[in-house]
């Protein structure tokens, strides 16, 4: 029988992937942006658990605006993006430093 | 009566506001302001009727409510005595005759109106003065005719001189007033009230409180009190070492110098001694001190008036030496002497000066000695005036200044205080001094070579009727103010009620006292009246006859010459200290206290130090947005492990 | 038979996750989030949260997955570059990942569930109760998110538009307020010689 | 006739319409129509003082409306014996302000003009506000024209000036926050009144005190947070230096009236030795400091510092009487009173007089363009009439009789007698000092033979600033020669004040 955990788990292993993945592709924001997407379905997939085995169906609501976000956030990151690259032609986080201090 | 009063006061005010305020024509400006104080004086003259001869009752009312703090109440009003009365009739008058005089030595000054505004406006601030029944109006006469003063010394305001003297003379009277408004904050603290009649109605009682100033010290309150109070009377009275102003206060018109610095404003602290003189009689120790303080002005300030050779400043110093003498009789309990020499040598004393004033027109205003000579022959009316003023100054027997400064002498010899041993040598050897200089003056101005130039020798010529008839004016009351006043003023209780005196101290009993002859007659035994003539011969010898002399002696005790030319060295310590030193630690508190300190170290420093953190903590802002999420994930591995470690112990 | 089929798509879901932040072309890593959320997807119908598993499809793998080619494809990207100190980080980058798991699973670990009182029953159909609850009391919430995409929407074309007019326009305004001088230009010039 | 008209209101609110109206008016209407808005309000100020009720220290022309009823805000307005000088000082200033401004000021008038009027909005209500929170939004808020005044119309270095300004009096009022949010949360109110009979631990009002003492010290200002005023002063144009010294110096001393004394009386006895030494320092320390300017605004500028010392030692001099053993009960009560009405008189004298200083350096100001002592000399010469001005206000400034500087002054020191001997010497060396700095600069401008040329060319005062001027001394010498119509103003509001702040709130 499935219990809480394993969903749990899965969340977190998918979580700590994500991390990784944002330690590793340092230099390329679009996988930064999947990584982010990864991230925030693994916080998606403790919402449902949650949902299911306290039988309450608000964290799926949960999900559900987490979803919308999540959609709007990348269209911008994406246009955000694309004027970057319009801009400096390189989409290199290391390129981009006009904030340092 | 208080309407009378009022417009004694209201008068000169008027005739200064007009004259200062609009723009008025010369004639009417000094029409206007000598109308103003003839009504004065004049009114003046009829209360001193109704009080003195007519023996009214004395004036002691409120004319309205300056302010009210609980029960405590200060007011403005009037306290008319004996006493007053006879300072405003020597106020308005010789105000008065320095008013006529005016229009002939300003004559060609631009600034003619504003003269006469000046004076009349004085005069008003005198005559609330001396009239005030508290202690708050004195307070506010006192600064008045400070003010005046002020404005009067730097009448000539282009003139560096004159601006510095101004300023001068309104300084070291506010150090005076310093003290003064100390003294009248303790009466307040402890009579509860400033009204004349209230505080000396107390005095009695408070004549034993101690209060610890000095902790663990006790002192009298009384002579406390007392002395701060004197402190005011120093400054405005110009006694040691208070003095300094007086002297280069000689920058103004010569009308002035007569009316202010030497017959009335100068007297004032002489006169607020005596209205005090139930506070003052409560304190040896501050009698003491005024009696030495009044004999070391009245002999060392004599001193200094024999090298001078301006002839105004010979007349001041003779001023500060004669206010010494009355401080002295105030010190030794002699109020009423005081008062009698305040009341002939201020008659005295605005003549000499305005006789110096005619002088110095006629000379084209020349004020040296040393090219003057010989003018008798062509300013006779000056000229005898002049000698009618000096005899009256050395107390020549029959002139007015013989009979109150005899009083004084007379009365520092009966004295029994710590002091008057001292008080009664310096005076004693004062009129010597005081001869010796009058005469020198005297016969450099009047006898001997002509040693003007020829332009000027050419021009003499006797003054106009403006300036003579204010002279023979005043010549009159000089001869005669004291043989008909030294009896009811001195013997005859003139000033009882108005003036306190213990028993014991009085040194003036009425059956001592045998007419006017008798004390003439009593006068010319004296040592004073030889010290005197052997003063005038002594003058008569180095000035007249061996004029080589003088110059031998000042170039064989050169030093000495020095130090009275360097008056005693107070003008140059206090420059150096006080003015050089205020300015000193003005200068260092502004620029280590607020620009460097707090300005510089705090506001600043402050600023800096942000400035500097944010320095340090910018390199933490790499602006690579890896090294931001970097941070974000590491804390969030930091905040689990906190919390899985703290969970599970 | 829900043990396994959870497992499997836990392992394909892992396997197409760690493919994504490991492969060098991005978009092949595209294609494998999308794997991931295909699985992930299958992993909610297990919890019976069938509208959302369905939404997810459509929404992230039908549109959003799909900008992502789109971008990745447009831009010109220099792959060798971006990848440059891939196998440097490689060891920080695990043992954050690794440290983070361990004390997650810790934690999950220290859960104390009621292993017995799970797993509701279900009386009505998820899309139903989700549409109930949300068109009632998160009726306002539900708007703002509209709201928020619809902002979104804006935004992007804001960024991205190239603004260059290209068509051709009057100005009232400017033709009106026009003045002599500014047309009209007086050379004062010397009178030409007469020859 | 006043009773049912919302006098307070109308004082704070018609002067910021008006000042949007001489906004829309433009260049040319801007002059009369501010002229016309601060005469108005003026006069309708003055019922304030004539149907005053001198027998009552409770709160007058009151008004109470709920604002954020939720978080117990009201608009809550109301007058005493206190604030009501000041608010009708407030409204005379400004139309000599408005006047003072009339052709000097050319650069964007109307911008000016109603920086002043909805300044003159904003001080009024400040001083009628009950309510803590509507005093410190409007205690804020003045900041703000200020801030532009001193900004656009300013000096040369006017940005260090208005930064400086800023964030003195910011930091203060931030301190003053805390402190009303705890007396709320102790409370559970913020009427002013209110606080005044809350009991508060003795640790507590000392920190509410010292709290209450930076936000206002800054404003009065106080040594050693002072020296924003001198650059302000020197930077400001001629009417912001006459407000930023007639009047919101005053907001300072008024604040510890209002707050400090009555809120924590306990504190305010147990550090008014720190009081009296920085009101001494103040007296002495920034009378040496102003003998030695060289600007004749900024020495005007630290004879006011000095001059405010003399109102904060007035004000907590009392404690000291009031435990003077060897004054009875009512001859204590007498003496307090005095020192503290004393202060008050000085903050209304100190208005009128430090407003017409900064009124004659800018007649000078506005001929020649310098504020430097050393380029004057000799005006007299040139500009008679102006010297009798000059003079009159120097003498005022350094106590003369007669003139209202003297008042204060005068009951400051004979009170502080009765506390210490050595408090009344101290204090009374400003005698001296005052003398020296004020007349020392009156001898090197007016007096003495003509210096330059630029001098030498000088116009002597006009119609406009002889009007100005000579209102000014009409005040000066009535306050002066019968201070009693004020003091009977003043007078129950402190007997209240004292009664309350002699009695221990320590629960």
């Amino acid at each position: 029988m499935l219990v809480l955990s394993d969903f749990l788990i899965l969340g977190a292993v998918l979580f700590c992937l994500s991390i990784a993945g944002i330690f590793l592709n340092r230099k390329n924001v679009i996988i930064l942006l999947m990584c982010i997407e990864l991230m925030l379905l693994s916080v998606n997939m403790n919402f449902i658990a949650f949902s299911y085995f306290n039988a309450d169906i608000t964290g799926q609501i949960f999900v559900f605006f987490i979803l919308t976000v999540a959609a709007a956030e990348s269209a911008i990151g994406l246009a955000i993006l694309v004027v970057l690259f319009r801009n400096k032609n390189t989409i290199n986080v290391e390129d981009i430093d006009s904030m340092k201090g | 009566m208080q309407n009378i009063y009022l417009t004694i006061v209201l008068a000169p005010l008027i005739g200064a506001i007009v004259a200062g305020l609009f723009k008025v024509s010369r004639r009417v400006a000094h029409s206007v302001t000598i109308t103003g104080v003839a009504i004065s004086c004049l009114l003046s003259f009829y209360a001193f009727k109704h009080l003195i001869i007519d023996g009214g009752a004395t004036f002691n009312e409120t004319l309205y409510t300056w302010m009210v703090i609980g029960d405590v109440r200060f007011e403005v009003g009037f306290l008319v005595d004996n006493l007053t009365v006879i300072m405003m009739s020597v106020v308005s008058f010789v105000s008065l005759m320095v008013h006529v005089y005016t229009i002939g030595y300003m004559h060609d000054d631009p600034g003619y109106q504003r003269f006469f505004s000046y004076i009349s406006l004085f005069t008003f601030s005198m005559l609330m003065l001396v009239m005030s029944n508290n202690f708050l109006q004195l307070f506010f006469g006192w600064e008045a005719v400070g003010l005046v003063s002020y404005l009067l010394i730097g009448f000539w305001y282009t003139r560096d001189t004159a601006i510095y003297a101004n300023l001068k003379a309104f300084l070291v009277n506010r150090v005076g007033d310093f003290g003064f408004l100390l003294g009248i904050a303790l009466v307040l603290m402890y009579f509860n009230s400033l009204n004349y009649a209230e505080v000396f109605g107390l005095a009695e009682e408070q004549a034993e409180t101690v209060i610890q100033i000095i902790p663990g010290v006790d002192w009298s309150l009384m002579s406390v009190m007392c002395i701060l109070l004197f402190i005011g009377a120093m400054g405005k009275s110009a006694q040691v070492p208070l003095h300094v102003w007086l002297p280069d206060s000689m920058e103004g018109p010569t009308p002035i110098s007569a009316l202010i610095h030497a017959a009335t404003m100068v007297t004032a602290g002489i006169f607020m001694v005596a209205r005090m003189s139930p506070l003052f009689e409560l304190s040896e120790t501050a009698l003491s001190f005024i009696l030495i303080i009044g004999s070391i002005t009245a002999l060392f300030m004599g001193f200094l008036g024999l090298v001078q050779n301006d002839i105004k400043r010979v007349v001041a110093y003779s001023t500060l030496s004669q206010l010494g003498y009355m401080t002295v009789a105030l010190g030794a309990s002699a109020y009423s002497a005081g008062i009698f020499h305040l009341f002939t040598h201020a008659f005295f004393k605005a003549l000499l000066f305005l006789g110096a004033g005619s002088v110095i027109i006629a000379m084209h205003h020349e004020q040296d000695m040393r090219n003057m000579g010989g003018l008798r022959k062509y300013m006779p009316i000056t000229y005898i005036t002049g000698l009618i003023g000096s005899l009256a100054l050395i107390g020549f027997p029959g002139f007015a200044g013989f009979y109150s400064k005899d009083a004084i002498i007379m009365a520092v010899g009966h004295a029994e205080r710590f002091g008057s041993g001292f008080a009664y040598f310096a005076l004693v050897l004062g009129v010597f001094i005081t001869a010796l200089y009058s005469f020198r003056m005297f016969f450099l101005v009047f006898h001997g070579k002509e040693r003007m130039d020829h332009h000027t020798q050419e021009h003499l010529h006797e003054t106009p009727a403006v300036v003579t008839v204010p002279l023979m004016l005043l010549a009159i009351p000089s001869i005669l103010a004291g043989a008909i006043f030294v009896g009811p003023m001195l013997y005859q209780g003139l000033f009882d009620g108005a003036i306190f005196v213990h028993h014991e101290h009085n040194p003036f009993h009425a059956d001592h006292y045998h007419g006017v002859v008798g004390f003439t007659l009593h006068g010319l035994m004296g040592l004073p009246f030889f010290l005197a003539m052997a003063g005038v011969a002594t003058a008569y010898f180095l000035y007249m006859v061996r004029t080589d002399i003088p110059a031998k002696i000042q170039a064989k005790f050169a030093w000495l010459h020095q130090i009275l030319i360097d008056k005693y060295g107070f003008d140059r310590f206090n420059e150096w200290f006080f003015a050089g030193g205020a300015r000193k630690l003005g200068s260092t508190f502004w620029s280590v206290g607020d620009v460097k300190i707090i300005d510089d170290g705090m506001v600043n420093g402050s600023a800096r130090v942000v400035a500097w953190y944010a320095s340090i903590m910018r390199h933490l802002q790499t602006g690579y947005l890896y090294h931001y999420a970097f941070a974000m994930i590491i804390g969030l591995a930091v905040l689990l492990g906190v919390f899985v470690l703290s969970g599970t112990a | 038979m829900t043990k396994i089929i959870f497992y499997l798509f836990a392992l394909i879901l892992v396997f197409a996750a760690s493919r994504v932040i490991t492969v060098r072309n991005p978009v092949h890593a595209a294609l494998f989030l999308v794997l991931a959320f295909f699985s992930s997807a299958a992993v909610w119908l297990l919890l019976h949260a069938e509208f959302l598993a369905i939404a997810l499809v459509l929404v992230y793998v039908g549109a959003v997955m799909v900008l992502f080619l789109f971008v990745v494809m447009m831009l010109d990207i220099n792959i060798a570059r971006t990848r440059e100190g891939f196998t440097r980080y490689l060891p920080v980058g695990s043992f954050v990942g690794v440290l983070i798991l361990v004390e997650m699973v810790l934690v999950v670990g220290a859960w104390k569930t009621d292993e017995s009182a799970t797993l509701s029953t279900v009386t009505a159909p998820n899309t139903e109760s989700l549409g109930n609850l949300l068109y009632t009391v998160y009726l306002y919430p539900f708007e703002i998110a509209a709201a928020i995409l619809l902002v979104a929407m804006v935004a992007a074309i804001a960024l991205t538009m190239r603004t260059k007019r290209q068509t051709k326009a009057q100005r009232p305004e400017q033709q009106v307020r026009v003045r002599r001088e500014d047309r009209v230009r007086l050379v004062n010039m010397p009178a030409e010689p007469r020859d | 006739m006043f009773a049912d008209l919302p006098l307070l209101s109308l004082l704070i609110w018609l002067p910021i319409l008006g000042g949007i109206w001489v906004l829309l008016a433009g260049e040319q209407l801007a002059r009369p129509i501010a002229l016309l808005v601060s005469l108005f309000i003026f006069v309708l100020s003055l019922p304030l003082f004539f149907e005053f009720d001198t027998t009552t220290a409770a709160m007058q022309f009151s008004e109470r409306l709920p604002w954020l009823p939720n978080l117990d805000i009201y608009y809550h307005l109301g007058v005493d014996g206190i604030s009501m000088p000041l608010i009708v000082l407030t409204t005379f200033t400004t139309v000599l302000v408005v006047l003072a401004a009339w052709e000097v000021i050319q650069y964007r008038a109307p911008h000016y003009l109603a920086a002043f009027l909805i300044m003159e909005g904003i001080m009024v209500g400040v001083f009628a506000a009950l309510d803590a929170i509507l005093f410190y939004v409007l205690w804020e808020a003045m900041l703000i024209p200020m801030f532009i005044i001193i900004g656009i119309w300013g000096g040369v270095r006017r940005v260090y000036a208005t930064i400086k300004f800023f964030l003195y009096t910011f930091l203060g009022s931030v301190f003053m926050l805390v402190a009303l949010l705890y007396l709320y949360a102790q409370s559970g109110s913020f009427a002013l009144l209110d606080y005044h009979h809350l009991a508060i631990p003795m640790t507590a009002q000392i920190f509410i005190f010292l709290a209450f003492l930076v936000a206002f010290a800054v404003k009065v200002p106080m040594w050693p947070v002072h020296t924003w005023l001198p650059d302000a002063h020197v930077e400001a144009p001629t009417g912001g230096s006459v407000i930023l010294a007639a009047i919101m110096l005053k907001m300072g001393t008024y604040g510890f009236l209002r707050f400090s004394l009555p809120i924590t009386p306990d504190a305010s006895r147990e550090l008014d030795w720190l009081m009296i030494l920085l009101s001494l320092v103040a007296v002495i320390y920034i009378g040496f400091v102003a003998i030695i300017q060289k600007d004749m605004k900024k020495l005007v500028a630290y004879s006011s510092i000095s001059h405010m010392g003399f109102v904060t030692l007035g004000f907590f001099i009392a404690f000291r009487i009031l435990a003077n053993p060897e004054l009875t009960n009512e001859a204590a009560m007498n003496g307090a009173v005095l020192g503290m009405s004393g202060g008050i008189v000085q903050m209304i004298s100190h208005g009128f007089i430090s407003g017409a200083m900064f009124l004659c350096i800018g007649v000078l100001y506005d001929r020649l363009h310098t504020r430097q002592i050393a380029d004057y000399g000799g005006v007299a010469n040139v500009m008679p009439r102006f010297a009798m001005f000059a003079v009159f206000f120097g003498m005022a400034n350094s106590g003369l009789p007669g003139t209202s500087g003297f008042v204060g002054e005068f009951m400051v020191i004979l009170s502080s007698m009765q506390a210490n001997f050595w408090i009344a010497f101290l204090a009374a060396t400003t005698l001296i000092l005052g003398a020296a700095y004020t007349l020392w600069m009156v001898k090197r401008v007016v007096f003495g033979a003509i210096v330059n040329e630029k001098v030498s060319t000088l116009t002597d005062v006009n119609a406009r600033e002889i009007l100005i001027l000579t209102v000014l001394v009409i005040a000066v010498l009535a306050m002066g020669v019968w201070p009693e119509p004020v003091l009977k103003v003043i007078e129950p509001t402190v007997q209240n004040l004292l009664e309350h702040i002699s009695h221990s709130k320590v629960m």
